[in-house]
């Protein structure tokens, strides 16, 4: 099974991303693929490449460089991220910057879209 | 697409305008998604209704009137349907006149009907 | 004190949470979405028109304009002000903000 | 369809909302902040357990401890999940966030 | 400080944990605010009593239990008062044994009461 | 009189820094001050440098360099920040970065505190 995965609050404010981390975890565990995970709205906050959290804290920018090596996509709306700062130079490196036609295709491409 | 099955996506607007940004940035996804030639439906519950309302005017928080476009989505940007449900437009004291476009009213159970053929939801 | 709700009384419980601590002289300020609780004919239409009874209650101009609101779909009595009034508010009561 | 609720039925209307689209064979998964509507004793006891005659009702077991809920203090037949549970959950059912 | 007149200031926590940082972002400030030697007070309202349950173990969504914070806010950062609203752990179903430590309950019209004396309140 | 500001939610996706802004410019023109605005939780995100919204929509950014441009003292949270990425290299020049002290400071040298 594919599941598309769409992220639309910031990091650390709201849970969002650390429930989509942990569904993520437990469905490449029991085998099924992410077909991308496209962060839109404040979302696109938790691709920023300066975050410095407290060391006894999780660090979403470290969560996020892990799933992109496992080889999710990670797709950041680029006029949510344009409004918001988010540009190529901040962006992490394990974030692509695209447009929101991606969203479309990935609702199109995966068996199962879920939102956090 | 030719042949191929269109898949069937639906935006879920459930927010006020202004108030927040994610009635217009599901509009700017709504206006990119009516290139790729599939089966685009809007459905505007809860707070969402308000979003189509008549008459707005946003010059004065130095906001951009974004409300125009629902105007153009079905004929300029090809959304398939644009639904609204009654039941919250009478729970706000509004009804089918005081809404900005042409649109379909459901009533919550035929809405729900119409979800049953959805392979996505995208909700805002 | 001024209790200010920005917050959609359709999502948010913001309101009725202020609505617990406004005591007589006190005020309340709708604003951002907050405004639709004094939509004439909304759900909230007979809970505001009580509290008006006892407590001022305030809207701000820009944020009914924005939404489309017209000033005569305004609930009777609910002060419509710009926001110079916000801050003379803010001046005469103690702002605390319920969301 | 599965229908996520991640906010605090206390805070927002995302459980009501959610509870207006539910229809038979549908399940609920609350998560986050949504779990204290399946608290017992709380202000949602009963309408949960209206819910629970027609509809599965599921709960994330992450989410309880991280909050000190302990699994007694749940309604009785909501089911407790971990995350691999939520994974097939959202294979069977279409997932539909009421946030 | 000396002779200078103290500043009051309350926080009023309105916030369940973990679903947002509101609660634990709130107590960073608690704890800054301790050396300042002015009068902070802490009020818990509405879904932030949930922040004083006891037994939270967030190690499953890999987030830090902070909670344990609260135990020391009086004793180490000179918070003036610990409150917590009547009415809002009645309505969760909650007691004075759920919570993590000790505080002072208040109905909601001593609480309001206690509101007059302040000069300013943080809302998280 | 002077007033003390927090903001607490991030640009664009909330309206709470727009209504700060709308508060802020019509105290000055009634002849009060501003004694400072503290950007905490979210609200750190408002003072990123990198923003580049849609040119016929107002830009934060630049809203705030116009009230630092003011006199008008714009503090970011230190904390909040580096969660967020927002650190030196990222801050606006209108913003200046400094602990939460500050924001307990606003509170005792303002006469009203106000949150948006």
């Amino acid at each position: 099974m594919k599941f598309g995965v769409l992220i639309k609050d910031g990091p650390y404010t709201h849970q969002a991303m650390d429930s989509a981390y942990n569904f993520i975890l437990a469905a490449l565990e029991s085998g099924h693929e992410i077909q991308g995970v496209f962060f839109y709205n404040e979302g696109v906050c938790n691709t920023c490449g300066t975050m410095e959290p407290p060391r006894d804290e999780r660090n979403i920018k470290n969560l996020l460089l892990g799933l992109n090596e496992k080889g999710i996509r990670l797709i950041v709306c680029v006029a949510a991220g344009k409004r918001r700062g988010l540009v190529s130079q901040t962006v992490s490196c394990a974030g692509e910057i695209s447009g929101l036609g991606q969203l479309l295709e990935l609702c199109i491409e995966s068996d199962r879209m879920i939102t956090f | 697409m030719g042949e191929q099955e269109k898949t069937s996506v639906m935006f879920v607007c459930r927010t006020a305008p202004y108030g927040t940004i994610f009635e217009q940035e599901a509009i700017e996804a709504m206006v990119m998604f009516g290139a790729y030639e599939q089966d685009i439906s809007v459905a505007f519950v809860d707070d969402g209704v308000l979003a189509l309302k008549k008459g707005q005017d946003p010059s004065l928080l130095g906001k951009k009137n974004f409300s125009m476009t629902y105007m153009i989505l079905k004929d300029d940007f090809e959304i398939s349907h644009i639904y609204v449900e009654k039941e919250s437009l009478v729970e706000r004291g509004m009804s089918e006149s005081d809404l900005i476009t042409e649109v379909e009213i459901l009533d919550r159970n035929a809405l729900r009907q119409k979800m049953n053929e959805m392979k996505a939801f995208l909700p805002f | 004190m001024m209790h200010i709700v920005k917050r959609s009384p359709y999502e948010s419980s913001a309101l009725s949470n202020a609505l617990n601590y406004i005591v007589q002289g006190d005020i309340m300020l709708l604003t951002e979405d907050g405004i639709y609780a004094a939509k004439k004919g909304g759900k909230y239409e007979s809970l505001l028109k009580n509290l008006i009874q006892k407590n001022a209650v305030y809207c701000l101009l820009a944020d009914i304009k924005a939404r489309g609101i017209q000033d005569g779909e305004i609930i009777e009595n609910v002060k419509i002000i710009d926001y110079k009034g916000f801050v003379e508010k803010a001046i005469e009561h103690n702002p605390m903000t319920w969301a």
